[in-house]
């Protein structure tokens, strides 16, 4: 009965072939495969963001009238406290924009800011990203950072009509060019794998020595604006210990990233104006 | 079927092959255990030397701290960015690259390059990586072939730099923009970092690069060993102290195949930190002190009186410490050696003493009674000695003197008289006394030993003519041929002001308690009323200002401070050079306060024109004005107690 | 082996006798396996480092090879007998084609080994050239009487002559080693023949002979060496010196090298010819009780241990270096049960043609064994002679399993009780 | 009989709501409600057993490597990271299911929990080269609670799909019967 043999192997015959032709298939031919899937399941994924708006809407909608009062009036402080940072901004501004001009130094890049909801958070242990509800149709480009009210929130790593997807900062592809806040030395900032429950993590190294850093005075990371990609000062995370690296010359640690990055809801990327 | 019948007789004969075939296995089973069992160790160590070789890595450089805690010498991080032909993808890079070109060549799409395509491959790579690196940096980057081949052959294991020396924004635009995969990493190193440029620069001295490090007790000696470029001092105290701030040595030692590959580590220990030096500067007299003199040559040595310590130590001219870091360019180091501005005038220049030398002639005049505080000398101007006329600086002649006018006014005429009457032994060894016949010992390499005190028999022994008059009268204003360093003249008058006689000078911060004299010590030895006419006389010298007192003014009035007693002497001398003629030398000793002596100096403004007129009081005093007065800034010397500022403990190495 | 099952299966040919008593010998073809297994092992493990497939190569050998011998011992092998000549007329004309340009193929300035078409492989006519002269010289020596030397002195002259002529076409491959095998097997079969003792005194005598007088040649000329500080290499060059210090005047100097070598591996050409010598003795020697484990040994695995030969003539090493004593002497005791294993069989052979043929594979198998591992741990000059069952190599393995086939075949049709 | 099967389409259907309602769940145990703490469920094994289970070879295939696409496009691997090991594993559980009733209930969950862990393991692997000290623990509670999620709902993603297919109008149960 050589049929029913040949029924037997027909599966490792087929899987054979996948494999063959797996290797053989042009690489542009899978990207694009990859791509159509991904926009086929895009419409799924913006629906269920925008219904959960939706849900956050109507969930506000039942809140009691004391309780949108006193909102209201946290709100109008708030308000009242970023007027004044405004202001305060603006002058900063225009002192720094004087000294440059003093200095002749080459003028800022600019930063067009374009707001995002995230539709979806997906973390695992082997990957960390964000899926972002505004793509090629809103300019986003691939490699813009990624920041919020907290500091920063990664890169962008690939974009899609309407949506984009975030490398979050704890991942292993992303490397920043940091800086202590109170330092200009540039330390580079490494993303591991998140290995922990909650905290994402990341790995600072080449601290020179005299930086330190204990659990009662964590220091601050920021970026440093040197790298070209990210703008100087945003928060990346705080370290709690620094120790000896292995050239025994610079110190390195873990970094603490904040602990809102696992719940965020809204992000705005950096679009370099120049690429408009 | 062809009849084949059986031996019985051939059992037998195949018993031997039994035999046959257990003396093999018998002779391969000794064999083997010769080989695995008996010569194990040997061979163990055979393998090891052949396939393990030993990096090293410098230990990072200490740091070298002002006597405030304040970072004079620091490392900066130095980044490189590097490829590192051991990572296994870069290799493997390497081989499909030189596949490729072994393929198009036989295909005929490219020419034979004519050498060896392992190498051809290999500057291909490099040359893609470089090409990435300068998209980035947006600047050309290259690479000399031959130095990619030296490295090759030289240090396979160790990475190849293709950017040496990356700015801090270079490094972070690598950093960010590189892909994190990417086999171009970024390498620290660390280079000396000087804060204050130029300050205290030929004390600190300066670094070289070597592939000399201290390798005690290190595992591996015997490997074959590579090494990283580490540094070593080739100056001041970099020099002297090189074994404390010289880190330990790291090592890894590898596996590695035939073509020097790594492949595995089999044992590593990472390099630690030198240890840090915590010097007696302070840096802003050190600073004050290089600022009042300007581009002017010269020295300048302040002292604790107390401890020996060194404050401040100048010696123009001088040079920036950050060009010397990582390493001298040729360009430099000739401008620098044409400059003289490599030595440290203040250790290790040797100058005639001028009028400071009065002060060792009025001590040993009043030591061995040829005058007394009250002993009068007319000075009409010059001395005749037999044929010869010697002038007094005032030609008009400083009248009537005693030992105290004559310390203020720096009359000649009276020192001649008193050497005259005391004869050149005696004076010398009132010299040798204070110790100016010898180093002072400062950790300091390369001080000057060759000093000159001398004395008839000195004469002899150099093999000039005999002793004369007219020696003496020389001696006895510090000419001729009396030679010092300033950092002995400010010693001498350290040791005055202890009424001691010898002060050993250290560049390392001592506490107050833990003074240790290196050199026997001992009282001068005057009578009480005779130093306290000395002193006056010092005392005066600054004291007595042409205002106050018209005609009969102190010589180095310009140095006074309101509020503050000082004691000085002023001098002048003449150097003359082969080449470039004489140079007038202003010299300017003194301490303070008075009362309580807590400070000395020693200045010397070197003329930078020939036979230009300088004069002590009035070129060397007041450049010595601005820095003591920083000095009685920071320790007033009334309350609070200037003994608090050296109680506080030291300021940590970083 | 599911032989049995089998058997009944398999179309009948007229000369695979069906009434014999069923019955094989477990015990060589067991240890052939364990052997094979090792081996693809350590072949794997040579080439771990740089990611070779010959071990891939090798299991398809091994296939081929258990085919054939399974195939070889079911034919009775008596059938040999009466065509042994045909086995001389396929092997000698098979070493001429290497001498063919296009079909010899050339490799370390040798003409070793003939193109197959269509498969790509090749491969290496001396190793059925071996099997032939077994079997002729078994079938010659089977048919005639040997008594004393001079009453047989056809029969010798014609084993010379069936020998002889395949002897010196390997010889002129050049393949020395490969030729300087058949010697010993031909000896053996005189000797299990009954030549008389005085022949293979005198042939002691004259090998005795030979080799020392070339030891003194060789001393002479390395006294000669030394007084005059010569570097062999330079003497090796152009036989500058001629024969003032020589002693047997038709010996070249690069042959006196080659014997220097030997005896004194660090004298001449220390990167050289000795480099293989020291490596495979670091090799060996560094493994020690138990060896460093399977895959870790650098020698073999970083190239230390040229990769060329690693897997095959030097496979040894790397098992010695990675299993250690231990491993090295299990495989030595496996090697020597089918030695043993194969004089039993001889002595319980049906007829003399039968002991013939065992007690030529067994000596073939054991000059093989004895050079190979001689040379790895340095008891023998380094001779390109592979290890059995363990090298890889596909052609000398299916002649070592058609040795082993013939001897299975001869327990098989052994004589009725 | 129909000229073409359409029957990996529906199941493909399937597959994509179940995996899209996964990746709504990772959404919020990204930050867990009540917990605070990051989690995540991989839960990709289950349509690959449904497949190999319940479908032909070929609609098994096409799905497989359908839903296998989806879960893929978007993560930061190298395309075939996941497909490849889906198919495999569809391949060597339909070559073995005539070993054991595939109908049963207990051996879809077994052939769904084994396809879930192979998956998660080529993932690993795939990941292999990052820092993983201390990866673990979090790493065993995402496998525990992927695990008791596929355990969990094998039941019901079965009926579920089956009830899909026979709304389509591919009945499986009576062409079993009828199958020899």
């Amino acid at each position: 009965m050589p049929r029913k043999h040949f029924l037997q192997a027909r599966p490792f015959l087929a899987l054979g072939l996948i494999v063959v032709a797996w290797l053989v298939l042009p690489l542009v031919v899978k990207s694009l495969a990859r791509v159509s899937f991904y926009e086929f399941q895009a419409p799924a994924l913006l629906s269920a963001s925008y219904l959960r708006d939706l849900q956050d809407y109507w969930a506000l909608r039942v809140q009691s009238k004391d309780e949108l009062i006193a909102a209201g009036r946290d709100i109008a402080h708030t308000n009242a406290r970023y007027e004044l940072g405004i202001r305060e901004n603006e002058a900063l501004r225009a002192e720094v924009e004087r000294l440059e001009r003093l200095l002749n130094l080459p003028v800022h890049t600019g930063y067009r800011y374009e707001i995002a909801r995230v539709a979806r958070r997906d973390f695992s242990i082997w990957w960390q990203q964000l899926w972002i509800r505004k793509g090629t149709n809103h300019g986003i480009p691939v490699g813009a950072p990624v920041v919020y009210t907290g500091g920063v929130v990664g890169r962008v790593r690939e974009v899609h009509a309407t949506t984009a997807v975030v490398d979050l900062i704890s991942s292993p592809n992303i490397r920043l060019a940091a800086t202590f806040a109170g330092d200009n030395r540039p330390v580079a900032y490494l993303g591991v794998a998140n290995p922990q429950f909650a905290n994402p993590h990341g790995r600072v190294q080449f601290v020179p020595g005299d930086i330190a850093a204990s659990a009662a005075a964590p220091a601050q990371l920021v970026t440093s604006g040197l790298g070209g990609i990210f703008p100087p000062g945003l928060v990346i995370g705080r370290i709690q210990k620094l120790t000896i690296g292995p050239d025994g010359q610079f110190k390195e640690g873990e970094v603490i990233l904040d602990e809102r990055l696992s719940s965020l809801s809204e992000v705005a990327v950096l679009v370099p104006i120049d690429d408009l | 079927m062809i009849g084949v019948e059986y031996h019985a007789a051939i059992r037998t004969r195949i018993l031997a092959f039994y035999l046959f075939i257990a003396l093999l296995v018998v002779v391969l089973f000794g064999g083997l255990a010769y080989r695995q069992l008996f010569s194990v160790e040997a061979f163990q160590e055979r393998e090891r030397l052949q396939n393990q070789r030993r990096i090293l890595n410098p230990g990072p450089r200490g740091e070298i701290f002002d006597r405030e805690g304040r970072v004079l010498v620091a490392n900066r991080p130095r980044f490189s960015a590097v490829l590192n032909f051991s990572e296994y993808a870069l290799r493997r890079e390497l081989r499909e690259t030189q596949l490729r070109l072994v393929r198009d060549i036989r295909e005929g799409k490219i020419e034979d390059p004519g050498e060896r395509l392992d190498r051809h491959a290999r500057a291909r790579v490099v040359e893609k990586y470089l090409t990435e690196c300068s998209r980035i940096l947006g600047r050309p980057l290259t690479i000399e072939r031959r130095r990619l081949e030296r490295h090759f052959n030289d240090q396979p294991l160790l990475p190849f730099p293709i950017i040496n020396d990356l700015s801090q924004e270079e490094f972070s635009r690598l950093l960010e923009q590189l892909r994190p995969g990417s086999p171009v990493q970024l390498l620290p190193s660390t280079a000396r970092h000087y804060p204050y440029a130029s300050a205290a620069a030929h004390t600190l001295g300066y670094i070289g690069s070597t592939d000399e490090l201290p390798t005690e007790g290190l595992e591996g000696a015997d490997l074959q060993t590579f090494i990283a470029k580490g540094m070593y001092g080739r100056d001041g105290l970099e020099k002297q102290f090189d074994h404390l701030l010289q880190g330990q040595t790291g090592y890894s030692i590898w596996v590695v195949d035939p073509n020097g590959i790594q492949d595995r580590l089999v044992s590593s220990q990472t390099p630690v930190a030198g240890k840090p030096l915590n010097t007696s500067l302070d840096i802003d007299l050190q600073l004050k002190a290089e600022e009042v003199f300007g581009d002017q040559s010269g020295a300048m040595v302040v002292l604790d009186i107390h401890t020996g310590e060194v404050l401040a130590m100048v010696s123009k001219p001088d040079f920036d410490l950050n060009e010397t870091s990582p390493f001298i360019p040729a360009s430099l180091w000739n401008r620098l050696n044409e400059q003289e501005a490599l030595y440290n005038r203040s250790t290790a220049g040797l100058y005639p003493p001028g009028s400071t030398f009065k002060i060792i002639t009025a001590s040993a005049g009043l030591r061995h009674g040829v005058i007394t505080p009250d002993t009068v000398v007319e000075c009409p101007g010059y001395f005749m000695l037999g044929r010869f006329r010697f002038v007094c600086h005032r030609r008009s002649g400083h009248g009537p003197v005693r030992v105290t006018d004559a310390l203020r006014m720096s009359c000649n005429v009276f020192f001649y008289e008193t050497a005259l009457r005391l004869g050149p032994e005696k004076l010398a060894e009132e010299g040798r006394l204070f110790g100016l016949h010898r180093p002072t010992g400062v950790e300091i390499p390369a001080e000057a030993t060759k000093m000159i005190m001398p004395d008839p028999e000195w004469k002899r022994s150099v093999g000039r003519e005999a002793w004369t008059a007219g020696n003496t009268a020389n001696m006895a204003i510090g000419q001729g041929d009396v030679l010092v360093t300033p950092l002995q003249m400010a010693c001498m008058i350290a040791s005055y002001a202890r009424n001691e006689t010898t002060t050993t000078p250290t560049i390392l911060r001592r506490d107050r308690g833990a003074r240790v004299p290196i050199r026997p010590n001992q009282p001068i030895g005057l009578r009480p009323e005779h130093r306290a006419a000395i002193l006056e006389g010092l005392f005066q010298c600054i004291d007595w200002t042409a205002t106050q007192h018209p005609g009969a003014a102190g010589t180095g009035s310009r140095a006074k401070i309101p509020g503050i007693n000082l004691a000085g002497k002023s001098g002048t001398a003449q150097i003359k050079t082969l080449r470039r003629g004489t140079f007038e030398l202003a010299w300017f000793v003194g301490f303070g306060p008075v009362e309580d002596p807590k400070v000395a100096w020693c200045a010397l403004v070197i003329g930078d024109q020939p036979d230009e007129e300088m004069g002590g009081g009035a070129v060397a005093a007041p450049k010595v004005k601005p820095v003591i007065e920083l000095y009685f800034q920071k320790h007033p010397p009334q309350p609070p107690p200037p003994t608090s500022r050296f109680a506080a403990p030291a300021a940590g190495p970083g | 082996m599911a032989v049995a099952e089998r058997e009944s299966q398999l179309p009948m040919f007229n000369w695979v006798q069906q009434r014999t008593h069923w019955r094989i010998d477990p015990v060589t073809p067991l240890c052939m396996a364990i052997l094979s297994a090792i081996g693809v092992c350590f072949i794997y493990s040579a080439q771990v480092f740089t990611g070779g497939n010959l071990y891939l190569q090798q299991i398809g050998w091994i296939g081929i090879g258990a085919v054939v011998y399974v195939g070889v011992s079911l034919v009775n092998y008596r059938h040999y007998l009466r065509h042994s000549h045909w086995f001389m007329m396929a092997a000698v004309p098979m070493l001429a084609l290497v001498f063919i340009p296009g079909i010899g193929v050339e490799l370390f300035n040798a003409q070793r080994w003939i193109k197959v078409p269509g498969l790509g492989t090749t491969i290496q006519p001396s190793e059925p050239a071996k099997i032939a002269v077994l079997v002729v010289c078994a079938s010659i020596l089977a048919r005639s009487r040997i008594g004393t030397l001079s009453r047989s002195m056809w029969t010798l002259g014609k084993l010379a002559l069936a020998a002889g002529v395949p002897m010196a076409l390997i010889m002129a491959q050049p393949d020395l080693g490969s030729a300087l095998v058949i010697l010993p097997m031909v000896l053996a079969l005189l000797y299990a023949s009954n030549l008389s003792h005085r022949f293979f005194l005198g042939a002691l005598a004259a090998v005795t002979l030979t080799v020392g007088v070339v030891a003194l040649d060789a001393y002479y000329y390395n006294r000669f060496l030394d007084e005059n500080r010569i570097d062999p290499k330079d003497s090796a060059r152009g036989n500058l010196y001629g024969s003032d210090h020589s002693w047997l005047p038709y010996l070249k100097d690069y042959q006196r090298n080659r014997v220097l070598s030997y005896a004194m591996p660090d004298k001449i050409d220390p990167r050289g010819i000795s480099y293989n010598i020291n490596q495979t003795l670091i090799t060996v020697g560094s493994g020690g009780l138990v060896g460093k484990g399977w895959t870790e040994g650098t020698q073999a695995r970083l190239g230390y241990l040229p990769r060329a030969v690693a897997p095959n003539d030097f496979i040894f090493s790397v098992l010695a270096e990675e299993k250690g004593f231990l491993g090295s002497v299990t495989v030595l005791g496996l090697l020597s049960v089918i030695l043993a294993n194969g004089v039993r069989i001889a002595s319980l052979a049906r007829d003399r043609f039968g002991t013939l043929l065992c007690l030529g594979a067994t000596t073939l198998l054991a000059v093989h064994v004895f050079v190979n591992i001689g040379m790895t741990i340095g008891l023998l000059p380094i001779k390109g002679l592979p290890l059995p069952f363990l090298s890889h190599g596909g052609s000398f393995l299916l002649s070592c399993c058609i040795l082993q086939g013939l001897v299975q075949s001869v327990y098989r049709f052994r004589k009725e009780f | 009989m129909r000229r073409v099967d359409f029957r990996w389409l529906v199941a493909f259907g399937g597959s994509f709501v179940f995996l899209f309602l996964a990746g709504q769940a990772n959404h919020y145990l990204a930050d867990t409600p009540l917990l605070g703490i990051s989690l995540h469920v991989f839960v990709l094994g289950l349509p690959v057993a449904f497949a190999a289970l319940r479908l032909s070879l070929g609609q098994g295939l096409v799905t497989t490597m359908a839903t296998a696409m989806l879960a893929e496009a978007g993560l930061p691997f190298a395309p075939g990271t996941l497909v490849l090991p889906a198919c495999a594993c569809l391949c060597l559980t339909h070559a073995l299911r005539v070993n054991f009733n595939r109908l049963n209930p207990s051996s879809a969950i077994t052939a769904a929990l084994a396809i879930n862990a192979v998956l998660m393991l080529a993932l690993t692997i795939a990941t292999r080269s990052y820092a993983w000290d201390g990866a673990w623990p979090r790493m065993l509670v995402d496998i525990a609670l992927s695990e008791a999620l596929v355990a969990g709902l094998t039941g019901w993603f079965f009926s579920a799909q089956i009830a899909l297919l026979g709304m389509f109008g591919f009945n499986l149960e009576t062409e079993l019967r009828e199958s020899p």
